[in-house]
């Protein structure tokens, strides 16, 4: 099925977990255009974070004849034997942002670490709100992504690796608001009734953290709460920049994008010693530093 | 004998689903004494008055044995198209064109999608004899598919303050979306209860052959109905944007679920001709208290789903039993 | 008034109408006449504006017209009440009464009171005693006809349709409505009337109009024409009437019913069937005779076990208890039940003519666990011989045939159960005199054989042409039981009629 | 006449969406040519084979004029106990208890765990005489939740070459998913036309009162028919767990819509009695091959879903011009 044509132009599949999502739309549309720049043929396949339909993804564009797969895995786990089934035809897979937990899947993995980036966020949280009140009680509010996807999980686990070591830190609400906005507004503003007198509020994504901050405004309180976000949209830097929110964990999709088509790129021309995994740092940006950044915007 | 029965009748069908609210409200508030308190009564409302307009068109929608899947993603498209012409205008780089929207312009423009949508639902419906689920379906992934293309997959932010007054203001001590809503609400009960309109989708609903044969114009009142939901489901996106002061590509995904369970909590009969908007508000009530109150009782988001399902299904076994009667 | 010339109206390869001419006169009443299926339904959707898909030309008041919808119609001063009900269940008596045509105040919003108002003074020239804010689906068949007649009434009409509009209402109901039709006629309105239930025709009609195959045969005057011309005339030959021959057998008793209760749904305390006690023989038709509302549905399904929690009683078929719990106990200790509403409970319309006959004994057509398409033909086929049922193929869907050959297919499937009683509830409801025959034969041909019959109807001459035994129900009450030669018109009617309080 | 109409129609009923199926077919084929090709013929019935499962069930639950919404959520529940098990097994360590699974075992936990959902579905249905739409979707929430507290979130993985097989074996030189789900198919449609619990399932959909006073067990049938709509979601779940060699616990994620389109365009009808399993697999095919012929034409993932809803539209269209003479 991968038998190499010279006449016609090389393809290059994207295939993202989401495109519901602006990090992800910049992720596959930075990769296709670089891919594009380079000469090839490409097109971005949606999984919708089913990984079931990246499955079927990957047999289309291995029956469509395309000669290698930038990936932004819907599963580390479950996208395993869909990169295996690539790998089999003979077709290179370059993972983007999530890893792909099996050594032989992927042929190079070009990863921004969750986990980490969150424990950079939990350090940063518990540095600012202790300067607050030294050692007094200090309670927080947690909102979670979608319960079902492990990005939800790591960036919990990373964040909690750092904060739960500060006894004084009491977590008085964990909620999930599906990476969504308004839902976690409104999770925040019901929150809220419970619990007036919180400190801050730690959210697994920057959409997140904009809603939990206009439920803050809403409620008059948004000078007294620190807003912790991650992934490093366009409104949280502007945000963090008018001193509205706290910080977020920037991990820079172009870069990824760029380092995976650029990759794919030195395969078809032959080289195959790819390091297994190449990370890309997660940065935490917060009002001293916003100036160093610039946000995720529309490529 | 039968004239008792009668005089029950319409108290039984109004307030149906309230002993449900009751003994659901009763239930949170003996484990949070921060439920039964003014703030997050205002904060209950406003939660869902979203959800309040978008059922009350899906009421009409569905005392006409119809069904509107679509709202979701009307909602998306209205706000966005909203959010979009009050940021960016329409700019024709080629002809070097710029038009610029004002507030009023950009709502309007907003509505009127919504509207658009709905008519296009009901003129397939009715033109090709669609069943409405296919068709509402079909504008499910359509009108999807076309916020993501004019937004291109991204949030449109930064509308200004005058725009997400609507979402965020206060007037004589409610909450603006309240207002609206209670205004869409109180509109709706008026043209389901008194006027022609009304009447006749309550009669399409129950006989839509007989509707026909007593001369009731089917189609017409079909389209309108779409139209009335999908402009509903505009205000919806309306309200939903200028609260977040953002339009997001994703907004309203799985609403028509919610809506649909405001519904049918409240007392509207799936196939069509019996129901009511008050009841629908109960619905919408109870699924925002049920949302509420478990999150203000801090259950864990994987019970919350569990718990959610079972106090649905309770509420409705509660209602049926309880208007047995009827 | 109203003038028919040269009507064609196709339903996808079927002609309905195949060139009818026809007149109808101010202040007559025009009986239309013909057999299931003729086309009369069909002539009057055309004239009432209905179809709009036709060839030919209407005349009203000597101008050429065309209806293009029920509206049109109406404004022309043209009211029909169709065969089939059409109410809206959910909505009032004056909701109904007023749809498509509804009072509004100066704001344009409804003005409840003054429809209110009307419909309460329709329903009182009607004489139905229900306020008018009763919802439709509370009503029984025949009062919805009622209903039905009020919304004709409603607007003053030039010409007014009936199509079969005493289907389901009794002798009184039936004498109000003439009264009313009197009136009308006297008013110079055009009155077209078409019923199955011929002797209504002598009492009211002032002319006749024959359709035969969807052709206009001939017209005339009721004058001077008997019962068995206007059916030479409807059917194209002579039928001759069944009787039962009263020859005072002896039965040995089949069911008995002891004590039979039923609490009304809503108020529990009162009974709708009150301690009824009576007996059923082998071969025995037992007719069951009562007006509007008297119990005699629910006596039936009771019996059929529909309403187990609500009853109480014992019965016993066969010399064995029945329990009735559900409709399959009392089908498997040997019950049929024809029920009163063949479209929605008869009949599942939608299937074909062999499914819907071989539903009840599925398990008679089984060969290794599977159904077999051949046994079911041959027993579908069997009954289609036996009862005469009128059908392109088996594979009919049952919807497209005509109200007779509904009936008797479910007839067909209640048989295929070989049953020990058989319980019919309104047999003959809207079948054309032939057909109505052939059920007839077909029932004393039943009992003959040994079965136990119940049957339950609205009309005095049916009954009485073949019962053995006429029990009377009144309000929940048996108020009389007669053998058929004790029997008059006006003894069972003065038994069914209520003593007013 | 009436004869000749009537010879066509069995045949106009069987394969009423075809025609949609085969313009469709053609006007891929003309723009790639990728997609007539043998290997690509197998992918397609192999991405499908899932939601053949599941409408399968769809399709009975459907024709008794029911809803299923809780398939996807069932799937997914069912798929993680499996695998839950399968990898590791029940253990209780307060009291040093470990039950190991095989796999077998596991698979039929499985299946049990669909079967009883499904089960409880048409019990709560029958019982409290709910509307379908409402019991089946207070089943969406609960079933994903407790999905959600099972795998407690993340996917459950390794489970094993035998379990893989099942979906990504060959067997005589077809994917073994595709000749379950045919095998699952050619069951349906001997139980649909050749017994008696297909024959009541057809009744109770044309006419519940007539099917109940042939003395038809409504609510034993119903029951049956839910569970079966269950047992076949375990199926599913299955058999995307083992392609995946993984269970996902946001599985099956609006997998009722999918289900219910194909049910829909291929003929059924939403208000019971009307429809045939092999038009709900055509209707599958039909949505497969659009999905599939949509990667191959490049189409952008966003215009994907215009372009997806009105071919849905059409499809629909073309069907119901087709089949009018019914
Ligand atoms: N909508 C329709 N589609 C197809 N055929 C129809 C339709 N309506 C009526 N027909 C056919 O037209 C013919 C005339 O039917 P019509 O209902 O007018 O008869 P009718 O004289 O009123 O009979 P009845 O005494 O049973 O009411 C019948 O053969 C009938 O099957
Ligand atoms: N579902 C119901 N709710 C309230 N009252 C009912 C209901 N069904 C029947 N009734 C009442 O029970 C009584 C008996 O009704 P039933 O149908 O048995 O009469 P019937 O003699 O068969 O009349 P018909 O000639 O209309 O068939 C009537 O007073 C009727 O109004
Ligand atoms: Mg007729
Ligand atoms: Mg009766």
């Amino acid at each position: 099925t991968n038998k190499s044509d010279t006449s016609q132009p090389k393809k290059v599949a994207v295939i993202v977990s989401t495109l519901n999502n602006p990090w992800f739309v910049v992720l596959a549309e930075t990769a296709a255009a670089q891919a594009k720049a380079l000469g090839y043929e490409t097109k971005i396949f949606d999984s919708q974070n089913n990984t079931a339909l990246e499955n079927d993804h990957f047999e289309n564009a291995i029956v469509s004849g395309f000669n290698a797969i930038l990936l932004n895995p819907t599963d580390s786990d479950g996208s395993i034997v869909n990169a295996m089934k690539a790998k089999d035809a003979g077709i290179p897979v370059f993972c983007m942002d999530r890893e792909v937990n099996s050594p032989q899947a992927a042929t190079c993995q070009i990863l921004s670490d969750n986990y980490s980036g969150c424990v950079a966020i939990g350090k940063y949280f518990v540095q600012t709100l202790r300067s607050k009140a030294k050692d007094a009680p200090i309670k927080y509010v947690e909102i979670l992504g979608l319960v079902g996807d492990n990005n939800t999980w790591n960036r919990s686990k990373g964040f909690h690796s750092v904060v739960d070591r500060y006894p004084n830190f009491k977590m008085v609400a964990q909620q999930s608001a599906d990476f969504d906005r308004n839902k976690a507004m409104e999770v925040l503003e019901s929150i809220l009734q419970a619990q007036p007198d919180i400190n801050a509020v730690f959210c697994g994504n920057d959409a997140m953290a904009m809603g939990a901050y206009q439920a803050l405004v809403a409620a008059g309180k948004a000078k007294d709460v620190g807003v912790f976000g991650f992934d490093g949209a366009d409104d949280v830097m502007n945000s963090i920049r008018d001193g509205k929110i706290k910080a977020t964990g920037l991990q820079s999709p172009q870069t990824m994008a760029k380092t995976a088509a650029q990759y794919a790129d030195e395969y078809f021309k032959g080289k195959r010693d790819f390091a297994k995994k190449v990370p890309v740092a997660v940065e935490l940006v917060e009002q001293g530093n916003i100036k160093d950044y610039v946000a995720i915007k529309k490529p | 004998m039968q004239l008792t029965l009668n005089s029950y009748r319409p108290f039984i069908t109004k307030f149906q689903s309230l002993i449900a609210l009751f003994i659901l409200c009763l239930g949170i508030s003996l484990m949070s004494d921060k439920f039964m308190t003014v703030a997050n009564f205002w904060n209950v409302l406003r939660q869902i008055s979203v959800n309040v307009c978008i059922s009350t068109g899906m009421t009409l929608v569905v005392l006409t044995a119809g069904i509107d899947l679509s709202v979701g993603s009307v909602l998306a498209l209205s706000g966005a198209i909203t959010a979009g012409l009050l940021r960016n205008g329409i700019q024709l780089p080629s002809s070097n064109l710029y038009i610029g929207f004002t507030l009023l312009g950009a709502t309007l423009a907003g509505l009127l999608t919504g509207s658009g949508l709905g008519w296009f639902n009901g003129w397939a419906i009715t033109r090709f004899k669609l069943p409405p689920f296919v068709a509402t379906l079909a504008m499910l992934t359509i009108a999807r598919g076309l916020t993501m293309l004019w937004t291109e997959g991204f949030p449109i932010t930064g509308l200004g303050d005058s725009f997400t007054f609507l979402g965020t203001g206060w007037f004589l001590g409610i909450p603006l979306p309240v207002w609206l809503s209670g205004i869409i609400v109180a509109i709706a009960v008026l043209v389901t209860n008194k006027t022609r309109l009304g009447r006749y989708i309550y009669a399409i609903g129950g006989s839509e052959s007989a509707a026909r044969l007593s001369g009731v114009n089917i189609n017409k009142i079909k389209i309108a109905v779409y139209t009335i939901a999908g402009a509903l489901a505009a205000v919806g996106g309306l309200l939903v944007t200028s609260r977040l002061d953002s339009a997001q590509p994703n907004a309203g995904t799985s609403y028509e679920l919610d809506s649909i369970a405001a519904v049918v909590i409240g007392g509207t009969s799936l196939s069509g001709g019996r129901g009511s908007i008050l009841g629908t508000v109960q619905g919408a009530i109870i699924i925002g208290v049920l949302n509420n109150g478990l999150v203000l009782l801090n259950v864990s988001p994987f019970w919350q789903q569990v718990v959610k399902g079972f106090v649905i299904l309770l509420a409705v076994i509660i209602d049926k039993s309880n208007s047995k009667a009827d | 008034m109203l003038v028919a010339e040269n009507i064609t109206k196709r339903f996808s390869g079927v002609t309905a109408l195949d060139t009818v001419c026809l007149e109808f006169l101010a202040g007559n009443v025009t009986a239309v006449i013909g057999e299931n299926g003729a086309g009369k339904s069909t002539l009057m959707k055309i004239l009432s504006g209905v179809y709009d898909d036709y060839e030919g030309q209407i005349r009203f008041k000597g101008e050429p017209v065309r209806f293009n919808s029920i509206r049109d119609a109406q404004a022309c001063g043209i009211a029909i009440i169709h065969q089939e009900l059409n109410l809206i269940p959910y909505l009032s008596i004056t909701e109904n009464i007023f749809l498509g045509r509804e009072i509004t105040t100066r704001w344009g919003t409804l003005d409840k009171k003054a429809m209110r108002q009307t419909s309460q003074k329709l329903l009182d020239k009607l004489k139905l005693d229900i306020s008018p804010d009763t919802l439709v689906a509370e009503l029984k068949v025949g009062q919805q006809q009622v209903v039905e007649i009020a919304k004709a009434l409603l607007v003053e009409s030039e010409v007014i349709i009936m199509d079969e509009p005493t289907s389901a209402i009794s002798e009184s109901e039936v004498a109000v409505l003439f009264d009313i039709i009197t009136d009308l006629r006297r008013e110079n309105k055009a009155i077209v009337y078409i019923s199955h239930k011929l002797d209504e025709l002598f009492t009211i009609a002032d002319r006749y109009v024959v359709l035969r195959d969807g052709k206009s045969i001939e017209s005339g005057s009721m004058q001077g024409i008997d019962h068995d011309t206007l059916i030479r005339k409807m059917v194209g030959r002579d039928i001759t009437s069944i009787r039962r021959q009263a020859n005072g057998r002896v039965h040995d008793t089949l069911l008995s019913v002891k004590n039979l209760c039923l609490k009304h749904p809503i108020r529990v305390q009162d009974n709708q069937l009150k301690n009824l006690s009576f007996t059923v023989g082998r071969g025995e038709i037992v007719g069951i005779f009562g007006l509007m509302g008297a119990g005699r549905t629910e006596l039936l399904e009771t019996l059929f076990g529909l309403h187990p929690k609500r009853s109480s009683g014992t019965v016993s078929l066969d010399g064995q208890y029945v329990q009735f719990r559900s409709p399959i106990h009392s089908i498997t200790s040997g019950m049929a039940l024809v029920p009163e509403d063949r479209k929605k409970d008869g009949l599942v319309l939608g299937m074909d003519v062999q499914t819907n006959i071989s539903l009840t004994a599925l398990e008679n057509i089984e060969q290794t666990g599977f159904l077999s398409q051949k046994k079911e033909t041959t027993l579908a086929k069997k009954y289609i011989a036996d009862l005469r049922i009128k059908t392109p193929s088996e594979k009919q869907t049952a919807r497209n045939l005509s109200g007779g050959n509904q009936q008797k297919i479910v007839l067909s499937k209640w048989l295929a159960t070989n049953p020990k009683l058989l319980m019919l509830d309104e047999p003959t409801r809207g079948i054309d005199v032939n057909a109505k025959n052939e059920i007839y034969k077909l029932i004393l041909q039943l009992a003959d054989a040994g079965m136990g019959i119940i049957v339950v109807s609205s009309e005095l001459p049916e009954i009485l042409a073949i019962s053995d035994r006429i029990l009377v129900l009144c309000e929940g009450n048996l108020t009389a039981e007669m053998a058929v030669q004790d029997a008059s018109e006006d003894s069972i009617l003065k038994a069914a009629i209520p003593k007013t309080s």
